[in-house]
């Protein structure tokens, strides 16, 4: 029923239109750039200066200073280029990044964001670049298991950990459903087989609503 | 005042259209300059909702060094050879 | 506010000491990077009193491109070759 | 008795030190750059992005896009590099220049720069980056007449044209003295030959001082 990892990823990279400059965050939404259907070009920016990354290198090939922001090695594809910090936030914060695709602990349902710190003191906080990218990005996508381990709902009425910014997240993608951030607040699109709307509600601390795509 | 110092705070200006020149442009709009044409375009570039940038030739993708590109792609809009 | 958006507005930082790891550097101090280590280097370099940079190796003055020169030499306060 | 203007220029030259990072604000200024003794390594900033600045090219053999802050063809010298209008300006108001040498329409004895605007309606204002360096140069050295051409003082109590920056100024050289801008004042430090301390307080608004250099 629950969709794996790899899964979820395929279905982000469905709504990643052809030429889209993306930025993807550290952890699960790396894993898009690896299920992208074939023919897209798709231009990947890291915040720590690169425009144009490619998929890691074969092992024991990469330029160890060849890395994404989440200090994974990678390459850089014809057309790619280097630049500094500045430059990469410029491009953030500017407005020229068309999708992000970032990890979530809480979306509030008013498009809020927390994914830098919890309440749990033993995990330290990591901001990198994420405010900037909800902020900056033209389009932010989240993808989140829809619960914790331990099975607490992360789409919630009001984020409770602090947040990355306010009302910027336009859609959801859990390994239960994809589900936009409206004026109306959480509407589900999809949800996965085997799952009832009773079921997905009951996993859900905001209330949902339902309805096709417009 | 930023560390006891009167500053003067200056409001960020935007353009709607920055037309810009530069030597060489690829395909992802990549750009390089000639010695102090440099000047304004690759900052008018980042603060234009568009950017139109007219260079003397367009390389192939892959051929301009990433290391020197000045405006990255990301920040052109059209480019054309003239 | 800047265009009826809100902003935070952070004070800017200044380093007494930049330690900076580049990869070429010529006697003036000009410096190129290499690949993604760019990203901090030449931003701190302009933000500190003294910048110290490591660089893998010294070359001759005018060796550099100085169209894809990252650091210009101002910037930098003493070079180190290791 | 009146410098030339290159003896002026020559006179600038002397006080820049081997090694330093100077800019020359347009007009008399960038005549200094001729006149500096051989063997000084002088690296010349210009604020459309050069650092290297050389000398005038051979006529005929310059690079029709290589010019400097005003607009004159200029060479770059090995080692030199070029950059874009907000990285010269980081150069300039980071505190990296070490001399900028501008002209002048008035000097107040305060320090203060007055040399973009007039009350004249017929000059149209021009700024360039005189403001910028003016606050940024770790040095400032004013380059000018001792009187407008009507024989006007320039330097005054106080200037009445619209500032360029407040108390900037560290010394000026005029056709007719070197004169130190210090807590107590003017001090002048020298005068040409065949003028006297009372034609030249004559030919000055502002109260002059006499002392040798410190």
């Amino acid at each position: 029923m629950n969709l794996s990892k790899r899964q979820m990823a395929a279905r982000v990279a469905q709504d990643i239109p052809d030429g889209s400059y993306v930025n993807l965050g550290i952890g699960l939404p790396t894993l898009v750039a690896d299920v992208v259907p074939p023919g897209r070009e798709i231009v990947y920016h890291s915040e720590n200066g690169i425009l144009g990354m490619g998929p890691a290198p074969e092992p024991g090939t990469g330029d160890p200073e060849l890395i994404n922001a989440g200090k994974q090695p990678v390459t850089l594809l014809p057309g790619g280029a280097y630049f500094h910090h500045t430059d990469a936030f410029v491009m953030m914060r500017g407005g020229h990044i068309d999708i992000t695709v970032l990890g979530a602990f809480q979306v509030g349902e008013g498009g809020d964001l927390a994914n830098w710190a919890t309440d749990d003191a033993t995990m330290p906080p990591a901001v990198g670049g994420a405010m900037d990218l909800a902020v900056g990005a033209r389009r932010v996508l989240v993808m989140t298991t829809h619960t914790t381990k331990d099975g607490r709902p992360k789409l919630l009425p009001a984020c409770t950990f602090p947040l990355t910014a306010a009302a910027v997240v336009d859609r959801v993608y859990t390994d239960l459903a994809v589900i936009d951030v409206t004026p109306d607040g959480f509407v589900v699109r999809e949800m996965v087989d085997g799952i009832t709307r009773e079921e997905l509600q009951a996993r859900t601390a905001a209330t949902l609503h339902f309805g096709v795509e417009p | 005042m930023i560390n006891g110092r009167r500053h003067v705070f200056e409001q960020p200006l935007h353009a709607d259209v920055a037309l810009v020149k530069a030597h060489l442009a690829d395909r992802w709009g990549n750009l390089v300059y000639h010695s102090a044409a440099r000047n304004f375009g690759p900052v008018m570039a980042t603060a234009a909702r568009l950017a139109v940038v007219q260079v003397s030739a367009f390389v192939e993708l892959g051929s301009l060094d990433p290391e020197a590109v000045v405006t990255p792609g990301i920040f052109v809009d059209r480019v054309v050879v003239a």
